[in-house]
């Protein structure tokens, strides 16, 4: 039973292997020129602090070099796809089994080009580790699912939103309350753990005032995905102003007032969570400390335009909807979120969300 | 050992009675070395000494005892292999979290 | 002919001597029933992975997207993770390890067939085990803290949204702690990951050991180890990566399930445990299972692509040894998955160097295998476009892997789609396609009839556009900033449309999977005949007929060369040129005839009980220690061990046929199955 | 007609089948027996298995915690003697192989039986150790990490003492059947030595990294 040659029993020839195959090489190598990165706040490759920057710089030159690896490697595969295929006519090949130059050759270059990448690596690397010395700390806690900022020194305790001065270096000092998290700053920086009972560093650095997002990326539970979080760089002048209000302690609402009751509301409620510092004076303070039961510092609340882990409000929901679906249920919102639903009916959001506006 | 030495003829009972003998003296150093340490505190000495003992003891069971020094190098090879990737392996993870707490620990 | 499963009890002590029927597949010790039912379950998972896959995809087309609820999307991607990986790549491989180990080294079964047979149904039971969290597990909703009772003292979760998918395990395939720790993981789900991927290990540890000796052992006369095809080699130093890297998450899982089960505090930060021991202990096993899971496909594409070049492999020694190189230095880079978890700078700066290493090994091979087709007279059957699919493929993937390396720019790329870019490419761009290669391959050696070609070319085609729709856009989505693990991202990053592609990709790669099942369906039945040699190949698996006959080898082989059968048909002229000497087909002929026709009565290694039975306690005791606090808990903790304990000792006192032959096959006994933990 | 091939006696015979040539193909190309290979490459793999309880303990061990740990409390004379009872098990071990492959039945049996008394020795040390440590001193698996991590490793190699003793219980009740231990099980016996030294040469490592060094 002789066998004959593949192409002549099956009717696609190799031909038409090789162009299909061509095209869709084509298709992908095209597609690559496609990464226009507008639009997309948490891009990783536009950097706009030094240390995104000093990533991308090494980041890039290696891409290209893999292009290059790639078009060669593709190329010859193409090559040999078009030119050795089996055609009517074509003879046996030479029965070669190998070359040992050639061998050397393709050990050797792959080996140069890694030891050219890996000088600036390493630099890289202790580069970025440790922070500079005039860097101002800031401790950043995971909790399942937001991110809490504290500014030691300053008496500052926010959450979600963190706002430090342009040009100027912050210091994070990192763990977490819980599991694992990972703080990711794409335009400043790359990513660090938050490890729980041990602390980790990132170095974070703006070059021009703006807003700056931010995601967890290490799987954290059932909301990870809603575990986000915004940077808001500001000009220097910005900065001392947001210092001081931060600093200052909220204002009792007047009596009578939604507000009022929406405060009392939170007195009756939400304490065993959160915080409201109306000064050490006041019968209304809180302070809360517990890591189980333990939500965002609230005291200026207002001040920020995001909340409950940077994910609220969204494209499509306006401010004051999400504030008030999030009143209303929360795990409906975020998933297993460990602020309970409370059942409060429409006239409590009302009064809190009332109050909540008060807290600037 | 000495008289085991002979790689093609199997030890009698009698080696492996000297063998034993010889491991069990090897395992009293072994406490007497704690004891001492104890007593004067080595500073950090011992803990080589104990290792070069144990290491000793193992390569005389792995030797004599299961009869590696008589089997085909292939075996050895196997074993070692495993033995080795391991050291590697684990002293490395050690390292990485900086505590080889060998050297007197704690 | 089919001796029936009913025998009386005082006779439970024979070999069972069924060779067709249920009870022959249940009984089998025959390499290649256990290789095909390999490759049977293999596909069954692969089927629910896929569809894991395609409600992810679903679930990410647009943003703010709601087809599944975070529950279910958590658990959905880490049963991905863990099928694809667990019961397809790395049983498919065994499918074909055990098919073909055998034939190709020239022996009539692997060295231990009894043990070969307990690690298939330790592996099947093991997957089961992983799955039956859909009727044992306890269904508490995946949220929430527990106290050290296991209560849950906070958080919540809408009763609703605790669904049937929502309960299968969560916290990825590699189950970082302390999330997927009795704190934050309270429920049943994480421990059947746990105990069932501790189950799967058994079963891959004992396959590893049967391979390293099979290969070492059974060679036919004059298959020195160098005259082994490279599967053969890939095949060895898979056994090896697994034999080392196994113990080790072994003892990781039994940690972590103490620390579920009885409370200890190995990971738990509160209690003093550190959760970054965890990462470096499962890295230690799973970068050298990424090489687990594609040396095999590197083994079947070093066949494929020589035969149907029609030319010898370009550089068989640099290829074998680029082999064992990439398994030796895979132990050495684990912590590359640990670059943002915050070990010392120099740690981070040694392992990056060290990753980077591996890329001169594999860029060998790839070398090796383009300058194979160099040349050739290349035949484009669908078994050979896989092939070059994969090369091609792969090398994508393994230059994103080397940007992952650049230490800093990991820290960016780590757990975003980057990486899921990365290793889909390498895993379904390279393992897959390599495998999907060798099911067109030798599927007429199991089957005797070939796949129909024309459906295999559009089924390659198809799985390669869909794939590359689906994997490609994933880096630039990655880049733009989508992390991993996300049930999902807000509309102002701007990831919709990427999104949207992908999603598309993974209906294309579906619809050519679906293809690829027809044909397999089809072809079954009214497959073209083989015939014995239908490649024109170069390896002695196919100088025995097609399919298989079950003794394998009529007359032992003897080995003169590396690609004997070529050299069998083919001299060549003063060019270098092969020409088909004159009784080649007149070999080819007789070979057919004289295979299935076996001048003398042979021995096979007989069917036993025994397997499954001992295979059968794992599980028990698995649900035994996951319900230890209760009754029934207990009770299979003492049946467990009873029926694994019984078997083993009814496997030890089996009759042998002729007791001379035990020692003769070197037939697995007692003890060297005692001694797996 | 591809199937037909001979199983056992009884199954229909091929009519062309008249020589009988089975063993060509069942042979170890390196000359060492399938199962002692498989043996040593089972052991070997053992290392990273044991490697990672030690290191494991190595890690934790040196660390302090609020509640016991167990470098405090070593018993170290006690612990010595139950590690000589190990070692000394090896000899007997040994000696039982010796026995049998001079042909001398009695002495296997004997020295069988002393390896595995010496090994429950062994075992029973442990158990009363670990009770010590509980009892005495408060120290659970639960307490601390350095403490989970002792009794996992110290527990996982007692396992595989046990498992050692039931195998050699086995062999001896095979001894003592008529006509003892044959040729045939001389491999066996053989296999059951190498876990066993193996298992005592774990113990002589967590003897002096964990106890002796890890206490100083
Ligand atoms: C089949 C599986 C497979 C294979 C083969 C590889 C191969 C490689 N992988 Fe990949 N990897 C995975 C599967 C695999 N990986 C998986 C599953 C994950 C994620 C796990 C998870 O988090 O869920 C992962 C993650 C992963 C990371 C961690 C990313 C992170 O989470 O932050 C890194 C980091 O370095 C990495 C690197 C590499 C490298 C350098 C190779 C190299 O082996 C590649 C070598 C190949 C080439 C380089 C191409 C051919 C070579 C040439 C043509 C020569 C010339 C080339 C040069 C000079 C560059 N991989
Ligand atoms: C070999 C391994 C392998 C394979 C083959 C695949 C195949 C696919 N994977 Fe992947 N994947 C992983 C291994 C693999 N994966 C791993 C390890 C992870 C990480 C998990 C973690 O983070 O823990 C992951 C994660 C992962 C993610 C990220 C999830 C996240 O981080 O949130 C995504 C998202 O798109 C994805 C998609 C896909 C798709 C679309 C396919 C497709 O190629 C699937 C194609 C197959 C089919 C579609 C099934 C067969 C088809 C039919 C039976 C047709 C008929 C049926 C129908 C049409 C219903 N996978
Ligand atoms: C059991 C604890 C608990 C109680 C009680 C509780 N909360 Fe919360 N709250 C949380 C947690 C935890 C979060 C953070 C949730 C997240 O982002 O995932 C939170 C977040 C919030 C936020 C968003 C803050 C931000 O900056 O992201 C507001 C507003 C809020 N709670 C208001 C209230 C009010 C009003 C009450 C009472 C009526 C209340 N909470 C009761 C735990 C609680
Ligand atoms: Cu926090 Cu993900
Ligand atoms: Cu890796």
């Amino acid at each position: 039973m002789p066998t004959p040659p593949r192409s002549t029993r099956f009717p696609w020839s190799g031909r038409w292997n090789g162009v299909i195959g061509a095209s869709a090489l084509a298709l992908l190598l095209s597609s690559c020129s496609l990464i226009e990165i507008e639009d997309a706040p948490l891009s990783a490759v536009e950097p706009r602090g030094p240390f995104a920057e000093q990533i991308n710089n090494l980041f890039w030159p290696v891409f290209w070099i893999a292009v290059v690896i790639f078009v060669i490697v593709q190329g010859g595969i193409l090559f040999s796809i078009i030119a050795f295929r089996d055609r009517p006519g074509r003879k046996e090949p030479k029965q070669i089994h190998g070359n040992t130059k050639l061998e050397i050759t393709w050990t050797v270059i792959p080996a140069l080009i890694l030891a050219a990448i890996a000088v600036p690596t390493v630099s890289t690397v202790f580069d970025l580790t440790e922070c500079g010395d005039d860097a101002m700390t800031v401790e950043i806690t995971g909790h399942q699912w937001w991110f809490e900022y504290d500014y030691p020194g300053l008496g500052i305790e926010t959450a979600n939103v963190m706002v430090m001065p342009a040009d100027q270096e912050v210091c994070a000092v990192m763990t977490s309350a819980d599991v694992l998290h990972n703080y990711w700053v794409p335009a400043l920086n790359g990513k660090r753990y938050l490890v729980p009972g041990q602390e980790t560093v990132l170095r974070l650095q703006a070059d021009e005032p703006g807003e700056y997002w931010g995601h967890c990326a290490e799987f954290c539970g059932l909301s990870h995905s809603l575990m986000r979080a915004r940077v808001l760089a500001v000009t220097d002048a910005e900065w001392d102003a947001w210092v001081s209000e931060q600093q200052a302690a909220a204002t009792v609402p007047a009596e009578g007032t939604p507000a009022y009751e929406g405060m009392l509301l939170y007195q009756n409620l939400c304490t065993t969570c959160h915080t409201v510092n109306y000064g050490d004076a006041s019968e209304f303070t809180n302070i809360r400390s517990d890591d189980v039961f333990r939500g965002p510092n609230l005291t200026h609340f207002s001040s920020r335009n995001v909340f409950a882990g940077a994910y609220l409000p969204y494209e499509g929901l306006s401010y004051d909807d999400a504030l008030e679906q999030w009143l209303a249920n929360p795990p409906d919102v975020k998933p297993g979120s460990f602020m309970p639903n409370l059942g409060l009916t429409q006239n409590d959001i009302n009064n809190l969300t009332a109050w909540l506006a008060t807290l600037k | 050992m000495s008289d085991t030495a002979h790689a093609t003829s199997h030890p009698s009972t009698k080696d492996y009675v000297r063998i034993a003998i010889f491991l069990a003296v090897l395992t009293a150093i072994e406490v007497a070395l704690f004891y001492l340490n104890e007593a004067v505190g080595m500073e950090g000495w011992d803990a080589p000494l104990l290792i070069g003992l144990s290491t000793i003891k193992f390569v005389v069971v792995v030797g004599w005892f299961m009869h590696l020094r008589f089997e085909d190098s292939f075996l050895a090879r196997f074993f070692g292999a495993g033995f080795v990737l391991a050291m590697a392996l684990y002293g490395i993870v050690l390292a990485v979290f900086g505590a080889i707490v060998l050297f007197g620990g704690g | 002919m089919t001796t029936t499963a009913s025998r009386p009890a005082s006779t439970i002590f024979r070999r069972p001597r069924s060779t067709e029927g249920f009870w022959s597949w249940i009984t089998t010790t025959d390499h290649k029933k256990i290789g095909i039912m390999y490759g049977y379950a293999a596909f069954f998972f692969f089927i629910i992975g896929g569809i894991e896959a395609l409600l992810l995809r679903i679930q990410l087309a647009g943003p703010n997207g709601s087809f599944l609820n975070a529950g279910e999307y958590n658990a959905m991607f880490t049963t991905h993770g863990v099928t694809m990986i667990f019961l397809f790549v790395m049983p498919v491989s065994a499918a074909f390890f055990n098919y073909l180990l055998p034939l190709m080294i020239g022996a009539r079964d692997v060295a231990f067939p009894r043990m070969n047979a307990l690690s298939w149904w330790i592996f099947i039971f093991g997957g089961l085990f992983l799955y039956s969290v859909i009727f044992f597990g306890d269904p508490t909703p995946p949220a929430g803290i527990a106290d050290s009772s296991g209560a849950i003292v906070a958080g919540n979760l809408d009763p609703t949204d605790a669904t049937l998918l929502a309960g299968l395990p969560d916290g990825g395939w590699f189950l970082y702690q302390p999330n997927a720790g009795p704190a934050y993981s309270p429920g049943t789900a994480v421990d059947f990951a746990l105990i069932g991927l501790q189950i799967l290990g058994i079963a891959s540890l004992i396959s590893a050991i049967n391979f390293i000796v099979t290969v070492f052992n059974m060679r036919a006369e004059g298959m020195r180890l160098l005259r082994m095809p490279v599967f053969v080699w890939m095949t060895l130093v898979v056994a090896f990566l697994l034999l080392f890297s196994l113990p080790i998450i072994a003892v990781a899982l039994f940690m972590a399930t103490f620390d579920r089960q009885f409370g200890t505090l190995f990971f738990q930060a509160t209690g003093g445990g550190d959760p970054v021991l965890w990462q470096h202990m499962f890295w230690l096993f799973g970068h050298p299972e990424v090489y687990i899971l594609i040396l095999p496909a590197m083994g079947i594409v070093s066949e494929v692509l020589p035969t149907n070049s029609r030319k010898p492999l370009f550089g068989y020694a640099a290829i074998v040894f680029a082999g064992a190189a990439i398994a030796f230095l895979g132990f050495g880079v684990w912590a590359h998955h640990m670059f943002s978890s915050g070990i010392p700078a120099v740690a981070q700066a040694a392992f990056g160097l060290s990753t980077m290493t591996i890329a001169v090994p594999t860029g060998i091979k790839i070398f090796n295998w383009m300058g194979t087709m160099w040349g050739g007279r290349l035949r484009f059957n669908t078994a050979m476009m896989f092939s070059i699919g994969f090369v091609a493929m792969f090398v994508i993937g393994g230059l994103s892997g080397v940007t992952h390396s650049i230490v800093p720019s990991d820290w960016q790329q780590t757990d975003t789609y980057y990486i899921v870019a990365h290793f889909h490419y390498v895993l379904f761009g390279g393992a897959i396609f390599g495998l999907f290669s060798g099911i067109y391959y030798w599927f007429p050696k199991i089957t005797g009839r070939m796949l129909n070609e024309k459906l295999g070319k559009v089924h390659f085609w198809v799985q390669f556009i869909g794939f590359n729709l689906t994997f490609a856009p994933m880096h630039w989505l990655g880049l733009q900033g989508m992390v991993r693990r996300t049930w999902r991202y807000a509309p102002e990053t701007g990831l919709g449309p990427w999104n949207l592609a992908v999603t598309i990709g993974a209906f294309t790669i579906a619809t050519g999977v679906a293809i690829f099942w027809f044909n397999w369906i089809y072809s079954k039945r009214k497959g073209e005949p083989s015939g014995l040699d239908p490649w024109d190949a170069r390896t002695i698996e196919w100088t025995i007929p097609n399919p298989t006959p079950a003794y394998n080898f009529a007359t032992p082989p003897v080995i003169h060369s590396l690609d004997d059968f070529w050299h069998q048909k083919y001299t060549e002229d003063e060019e270098g040129r092969p020409v088909r000497k004159d009784d080649a087909d007149d070999l080819v002929a007789r070979l057919d005839h004289d295979g299935r026709n076996p001048k003398s009565p042979i021995h096979m290694p007989a069917p036993s009980y025994f397997p499954i039975l001992m295979a059968l306690g794992l599980p028990l005791i698995g649900y035994g220690i996951i319900y230890h606090t209760t009754l029934v808990g207990l009770a299979l903790l003492f049946i467990g061990p009873l029926i694994t304990i019984g078997a083993l000792i009814g496997w030890g006192i089996e009759p042998l046929e002729e007791p001379e032959e035990h020692q003769e096959h070197g037939e697995g006994g007692e003890l060297v199955g005692a001694g797996a933990h | 007609m591809a199937d037909t091939f001979e199983i056992e006696e009884g199954a229909e015979v091929p009519e062309h089948a008249e020589v009988h040539d089975s063993h060509h193909l069942v042979h170890e190309s390196t000359g060492i027996d399938n199962r002692k290979l498989g043996m040593w490459v089972f052991l070997s793999s053992e290392f990273l298995f044991f490697g990672a309880f030690i290191s494991n303990y190595l890690l934790y061990g040196g660390r302090d915690f609020d509640s016991v740990v167990p470098r405090d409390i070593y018993d170290i004379p006690f612990t010595s003697i139950s590690s000589f009872v190990l070692l000394m098990s090896s000899l007997t071990m040994v000696l039982a192989h010796h026995a049998l492959s001079t042909g001398d039945q009695n002495g296997t049996k004997t020295w069988l039986m002393a390896t595995a008394l010496l090994g429950s020795v062994f075992l029973g040390g442990q158990v009363f150790e670990f009770t010590e440590f509980i009892v005495e001193y408060d120290m659970t698996l639960t307490s601390n990490p350095a403490a989970s991590a002792f009794y996992m490793l110290t527990g996982f190699h007692g396992t595989h003492v046990a498992l050692g003793i039931v195998m050699l219980l086995s062999l001896f009740g095979i001894a003592r059947r008529e006509g003892g231990l044959s040729e045939k099980h001389g491999m066996n016996l053989e296999l059951v030595g190498l876990y066993w030294h193996f298992v005592d040469i774990i113990w002589i490592v967590i003897f002096t990294l964990v106890y002796l060094i890890g206490a100083a």
